[in-house]
């Protein structure tokens, strides 16, 4: 690697003009994620930015580092053929809902379990923006949409349990308007060595406008909102003057001072898999923060481990070994 | 080889085909192979087709489960595994019923009456024991023996089990093979050595039972004849005994060595094709990496990113694969990116036959995609050629950065034929260089004379940039919906395709140059059109033979070779693929010669059409 | 109108072709909708062309932002919206920038000057203002007004902000034209007060700026000359307006009400198709269900399941869903079950200009799956035939058991025109009947006439019985690996969809019955080829058009028409799909229109190149 | 519905021909399924058995029910397709770890999401049987198989928990060889009103024997299974002497008589998550049973619904209607 040089957040703006509508929740995360870039201390030329179709998926196109537009659902593939061929590159999807949990589904939870050290944006505005506004997976039941005109009947997936089901490493939730909380996790994405998953609630001002507001607003936000931080207590509040804490399976309001310390890394998971679901009936906040970050070897690594070694046993082959391998005989 | 056999008659022979026949569990294709490998070593020319059962492992004796292995070994130069075999071995009764209609008239039966108890009989929907007919020895030179009994007895000092021992029995119908081919047993042996190196009771027994079946055709005078197959004149040279994956296999390695790029493997198994994949994961050592997708789209796009990011990308699949690989391959002609797609083809459609033959993904491979998508199509012709046609398409690629379909099949892919081993210095070399040079870079500004556009890795230091599906403008490939923008583009995308037809040899027509007929074809077909052209010469029909590789674009002087025949007759294991082809293309009324039954052609079907042609 | 307008001079014209364009956020879609209706009840023959940008919505003034709709209203039998505008109607720079080159010359120009300040202008790349270009007021009749002013006065009593009284600009806009083109207002009244009826304030803004803009064109005399476009002289009947992707909607619907089956929709969403989804989610009432599915696989996979299950299985896609579409489409046509499949063509390849038409999928919908899997194709080819031609796709799938694509594109399916609604006794009737019967069923046993196999639903009881994508014994449906047996079944389904061709009415060829040139289209160029023929005949050229609505099987009557003419031509929008068919299956030399450019031909150009051929 | 009549295995026995390997584990199943959907009151035609490619999914043609044998990984969607069309159907789809976990993944986690009332039968013998061999989403690492000479490096699913992280409403394991208790998950799954996910862990004789012989092991079995079994205690060993007890993340070895009580229908399932991942060093014994089982809509229920709701309040469409709506004009 190059010695980093020290970036400016423009360093990573390109020059195509950026094509959202006005007032998209995409801008405030393009802008965290251009800042971050530029403070990683990787050379610029190492990034690849990976994105499927969508309009959350128009991504690549507005940072200065290599990019790669590929086709609905399958960034995650694709990246994963990067990520082999050059384990050097730092690879980083952008995805939306329906992107990456409908017709990607399958290559998303692919590359959790196999732990390719990916970092994956998943921008939640919980509608398919791009083609005006069909419900998505994530979709809440009831909504009349264009492709739902007397209400979605569908359940929704849970991103957070998707992931973790499928193993993933490092599981995270930011949201759009939260600059600060969102450059921490993108950091930490940055600094895991694994398959990283970071949803982002993403407002869309279109077709889906508020669809998080009930816990993103700056009114509710304090109280709707717990940070969860490796090795801290689960408070929150203005003041941080409400806790929670774990009762067997479940999740109880309680003093700051008697809430639960949040363990991102625990052998199964089984915390993280229950506070992301313990909300539904608004009584609990809604967690946002690391859900969950394990070290598990990567599979890029064990690929060219594994060529090493065979190549070390069987000795390095070429066009010669190559065509005297197998039984021959001579006609002369 | 022993001396004491004054009585028994040698015939000279100038080719013998064997079929092996018995259940999956019989060991046949083992048989089949080491018989094979021998008479490689021993000079003949030589060419095998295996035809496994769709089941992994049927039940004992039935019918499906019934596995064959066909060698053809001959002291001439041949392209096929033969029509109807001259020998058949048959390990049951499951194995008499589905191969004796092709044994030919006369022909060498040798049948293990050790499996024809009645209840083997009724598995076979046998209702009598066909060996009780006379006619079948009227008909054949029926030699029934009990191999079951003779295995126990050879192997019995080993102290096996019955029911291990009786596994050695393939290896005894072996030897006796080879005593009657006038073969040596040193190179099974030597197999078997190997292979049992950690077993010595097992190899034990099997060396016996190899060594007893020689023993007993030799002593019992089974047959009336022995015969000598005669090493074949071919070109001198070292040669080994390929099959088809496997060629296919070497030669994408020999390519990406000569392009001095790492080899990127993104597969999902599928019968055929998946001998391809298990091949290249041995090849670890050579500077490639495979990756066992989740499915056929994730496998190509996989590989497109790894193509991307300075590997040679490739895939492979049979026909529903690539059916799901469309999308993604369109992907890949818009970002023009090299990349290899090899198509085993088996019978469709749909599911179809996985484990029969076919040629019908030709139109798929040339318009299955969403709008106009153009890239270069090949196609193999038989498990040697795939080493060379493999190159080609690495060859291609990398010149031309663009994705290329190889088209394979069954039939090619799971035979084998002696494989004339090139010298390096004989090969094409093709080395390929990244673009790492700021000044004036522009992702889609394109080479005068191949139109390709330039290969930037990712990682090269400001040469950062943005490729993707949507439309892009012309040299600078950002996104574009410019009208005149976008028919540029279309019209960029096929003449670089069309411009590789420049690259190729001149076509070389077999047989007659002009005059009467001119069988074209492409892919598997080879064997059986050059085997009916060779027989037309014979009877002095006047027979042009062209057989395609570069199947798109297509050959710049064919147009001028089709003028010079009356008829044109296409071939195909299809309903008329190519054929549609050419008719649009040349406007000539080619005759199709359509064959959909899961299985090759013969070259006596095809001599019939020939004739019908020139009646 | 107003009584005061005597020195106004009032001319007659035959037709008229407006254009409105500004930017995503100026509602020009309602605008024009608006004047097509108002039209469409004055008795107007009309078409209309709406051209959105690629986002959903780009920031205010961009050139990438500029949202078009034009409209073609006429007194006379029309085909096209027509190819350059007699009316632009530029809300912004942007919108005069992008569409001025296309207007006629001397073409009359109405330029909101309100949004021309430096900074609109700079968002359209002007470095000066074109309104201060003199030329402008000399090529076209430019009446140049600041529109935001007069609504902002216009509306002033609501008390709306500044924001959303500006939003009323359009409407304004509106009133003018109505004025110009002697138009009432009150179909347009009527829609405002039901779609604002809960928001009276917004509703009064409208309705005032409306009224303004027939004011202002009045009192101010802003226009030299007011039109009159008479009504065309349509058959008689009942019409109404309709879109390409509802009216295909509405004949799914009115085809599955023919066959008496439920109708089941099992899509993903993909532009230009996703309005044939949201179209029949709202025809709940109608027996119709729809899956909105995770992928495209799912979707027709979905489909295939409901048609197996009972409903008239269909999916909706574009270019790249077919492609993922195409492993499933070579099952259903293994399991011989009905299944419709829409594909809304767009500009490719790849993800390619979404939003752009193009008719480059023929090939992909004839060929893009494994092996061989025929099945029909059909294709609509104006937005008021495509209720027909649902119509069709649904009859030929339930009466031969079979899937169908059915080809539109962007063009048609955002097109609209009127369309006169069929009396119900003229509709065709197919009511489709399950077989229940148990003596002697075989489900592959088949029709003498059609050879579709028996439609038998899960729930009947006594016909328990397995389907599948392997290949199938004849009548049994059993799986087979039989040689013979394939070979059958694969011309079994070939011939079963060439039967097809014998339920189709006759061709019947427009303008020349045999001469010189024959005009040879299918889908969406339908307009422009037809425009382009009638002006030959008023140049005494000889030409002949045919449609075709059935692309394969082709019709039999083709053949001999092909001979009729001396000359073949072929237009399409892809580089030569229709033609590569046609040259091989009748080789005649037919010559290729091309056009990629992500537009539809204009009449003017198909003019030129028909004058080439006669030349 | 017919009234049932009383059914014997015989009569879901088709009379084609079974064509797995001798041994293969697939014929305990067959068998018991044969058995369970005799026993279960239901008219047979009323059964559709949809499959998509594996040896596993040939399973259709040995049932005398409705049957189809779709393609690689997509029964789940046309399952779903044929449930939506007609949910009187009794829809069961057979599967196997390459179809339903590798290709097939994502149909299967929106199957689940959706909660259709559809029955689906994993068979995991963590390898592709049909392809000959090649390691799957569910073989263990460092095995090698045909497709990994030198041992696969893939991290596998845990398909109980990739289930539950889609929100199955039913989650189950049994075992190929334990009938009795395979028959009663097939009862239980029949039983529940939605979708329902069993994991059959199988035997592939040829390429995988004994994948699972270290818990399915005649010998072994009672001390490395514990049978999850709502309402009761975690209990396991030939005498039911040993107990598992949750503390915390934790899952502790204890007396039967200390054992937790298990629940499968709590909230959030994070217990049946923790549960199935804390044996991976093989000091706890590896659950089978009822993972999970909650009540939640069923999409086709809802769909219907909204059938009904929407035809009542716009009335029956016909054709006439249809052809009448919209603004129409006369020309005469
Ligand atoms: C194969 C294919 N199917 C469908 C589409 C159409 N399509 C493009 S983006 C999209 C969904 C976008 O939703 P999401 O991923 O949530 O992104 P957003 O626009 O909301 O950011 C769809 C259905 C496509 N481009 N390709
Ligand atoms: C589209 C497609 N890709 C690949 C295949 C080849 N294929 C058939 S079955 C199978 C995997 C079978 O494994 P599994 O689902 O575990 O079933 P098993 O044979 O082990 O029961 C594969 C890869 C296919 N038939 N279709
Ligand atoms: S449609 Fe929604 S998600 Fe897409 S750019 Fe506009 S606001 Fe953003
Ligand atoms: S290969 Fe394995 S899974 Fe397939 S039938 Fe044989 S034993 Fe069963
Ligand atoms: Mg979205
Ligand atoms: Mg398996």
């Amino acid at each position: 690697m190059n010695p980093a040089t020290s970036y400016k957040k423009k360093d990573f703006v390109s020059n195509q003009e950026v094509r959202w509508c006005p007032g998209c929740g995409d801008y405030a995360i393009l802008n965290a994620v251009q800042q971050c870039f530029a403070s990683f201390g990787v050379p610029k030329e190492q990034f690849v930015v990976i994105s499927g179709i969508g309009c959350s998926s128009r991504f690549p196109y507005y940072m200065d580092t290599y990019g790669f537009h590929t086709i609905h659902g399958r960034a995650p593939a694709l990246a994963s053929g990067v990520k082999i061929a050059n384990p050097d590159l730092h690879v980083w999807v952008i995805t939306g809902d329906g992107d990456a949990m409908s017709i990607g589904g399958n290559h998303l939870i692919h590359a959790m379990r196999r732990n390719l050290n990916i970092k994956i944006l998943l921008f939640n505005n919980r509608i398919y923006g791009l083609t005006k506004g069909q419900y998505s997976p994530t979709t809440v039941p009831g909504k009349k949409t264009s492709s739902s005109p007397f209400g979605s009947l569908d359940a929704p997936f849970n991103p957070i349990t998707v992931a973790l089901g499928a193993g993933a490493s490092f599981v995270a939730r930011t949201v759009d308007t939260q600059i600060k909380h969102m450059k921490g996790i993108l950091q930490a994405a940055h600094e895991h060595k694994g398959f990283a998953f970071v949803e982002i609630l993403q407002n869309c001002v279109i077709f889906n406008d508020g669809a998080h507001a009930q816990i993103t607003d700056k009114e509710v936000r304090d109280a709707r909102q717990v940070d969860l931080r490796p090795g801290q207590p689960l408070v929150y509040g203005k003041e941080l003057e409400m806790g929670l804490r774990f009762d067997g399976e479940q999740l109880l309001p309680c003093k700051p001072e008697e809430a639960s310390i949040w363990q991102a890394n625990s052998p199964t998971g089984a915390r993280a898999f229950q506070i992301c679901q313990n909300t539904e009936d608004g009584s609990i906040p809604v967690p946002i923060g690391l859900f969950r970050q394990v070290e598990r070897p990567c599979l890029e690594d064990a690929i060219h481990q594994q060529v090493k070694e065979v190549t070390q046993n069987l000795g390095q082959g070429d066009l010669e070994s190559l065509l005297r391998s197998g039984e021959t005989w001579d006609v002369s | 080889m022993a001396p004491n056999q004054p009585e028994i008659p040698l015939q000279h022979l100038d080719e013998v085909v064997i079929r092996f026949a018995g259940d999956s569990g019989d060991g046949m294709q083992l048989t089949g192979n080491q018989f094979t490998e021998t008479s490689a070593l021993f000079g003949n020319d030589l060419a095998t087709f295996p035809d496994y059962p769709a089941e992994i492992r049927a039940p004992v004796g039935t019918l499906f489960g019934v596995s064959g292995f066909q060698v053809r070994f001959a002291a001439k130069d041949i392209h096929t595994p033969g029509d109807r075999p001259d020998v058949l071995v048959a390990m049951n009764p499951a194995a008499l019923k589905v191969n004796l209609g092709e044994l030919k008239e006369g022909g060498l039966l040798i049948v293990n009456r050790g499996n024809f108890s009645p209840r083997d009989l009724a598995k076979a929907h046998y209702d009598h024991n066909p060996l009780d007919d006379e006619k079948l020895a009227e008909n054949y030179q029926l030699v029934a023996i009990d191999l079951n009994e003779a295995t126990l007895k050879a192997v019995e000092s080993t102290g096996l089990s019955n029911k291990d021992a009786l596994r050695c029995k393939n290896l005894l119908a072996l030897g006796m093979l080879y005593y009657a081919y006038g073969r040596p047993l040193a190179h099974t042996e030597d197999w078997l050595k190997k292979k049992f190196a950690s077993k010595p009771q097992i190899l034990e027994a099997n060396l016996l039972a190899l060594r007893a079946g020689a023993a007993i055709a030799e002593n019992s005078e089974l047959f009336k004849v022995v015969y000598q197959v005669n090493p074949a004149p071919l070109p001198t040279g070292t040669y080994r005994n390929i099959g088809g994956n496997q060629g296919l296999a070497m030669g994408l390695v020999a390519g990406c060595q000569l392009a001095k790029l790492p080899l990127f493997y993104g597969s999902y198994p599928i019968t055929p094709a998946s001998d391809v994949l298990h091949a290249l994961a041995r090849y670890k050592n050579y500077g490639v990496t495979t990756f066992q997708a989740e499915d056929e789209i994730a496998a190509i796009c996989s590989a497109i990113g790894a193509s991307y990011a300075g590997s040679l990308g490739m895939t492979g699949t049979s026909g529903p694969g690539l059916a799901l690989k469309a999308e993604a391959l369109g992907l890949a002609v818009m970002v023009e990116l090299p990349l290899i797609v090899v198509d085993v083809q088996r019978a469709g459609p749909s599911t179809g036959m996985p484990t029969k033959t076919e040629q019908a993904d030709l139109l798929q491979a040339l318009f299955g995609r969403n709008s106009e998508a153009p890239l270069p199509v090949l196609a193999t012709s038989t498990p040697a050629d795939c080493f060379a046609t493999a190159l080609e398409a690495v060859r291609i690629a990398t010149t031309y950065m663009t994705p290329v379909v190889l088209l394979s099949d069954g039939y090619i892919g799971n035979g084998s034929e002696p494989f004339r081993v090139p010298a390096i210095e004989t090969l094409p070399s093709f080395p390929v260089r990244f673009h790492t040079e700021r000044e004036g870079f522009l992702p889609y500004q394109r080479d005068d004379q191949s139109l390709a556009r330039p290969w930037v890795i990712p990682g090269t230091p400001g040469l950062e940039h943005r490729i993707g599906g949507l439309e892009k403008e012309d040299g600078t490939g950002n996104v574009s919906y410019d009208p005149a923008n976008h028919e540029r583009m279309v019209m960029l995308r096929e003449e670089k395709v069309a411009r590789i037809a420049e690259s190729y040899p001149p076509l070389e027509v077999y047989g007659e140059q002009q005059g009467e007929v001119l069988v074209l074809g492409w892919g598997s077909t080879y064997g059986a059109i050059r085997g009916a052209v060779n027989r037309c010469q014979d009877a002095n029909l006047s027979v042009g033979m062209l057989h395609l590789r570069h199947i798109w674009p297509l050959p710049k002087d064919l147009g001028d070779i089709l003028q010079r025949f009356k008829k044109i007759m296409i071939p195909e294991l299809n309903r008329n693929q190519l054929c549609r082809l050419i008719r649009s293309e040349y406007l000539v009324d080619a005759v199709s010669i359509p064959l959909v039954q899961g299985r090759p052609f013969t070259s006596t079907e095809l001599l019939g059409h020939i004739q019908d042609l020139h009646a």
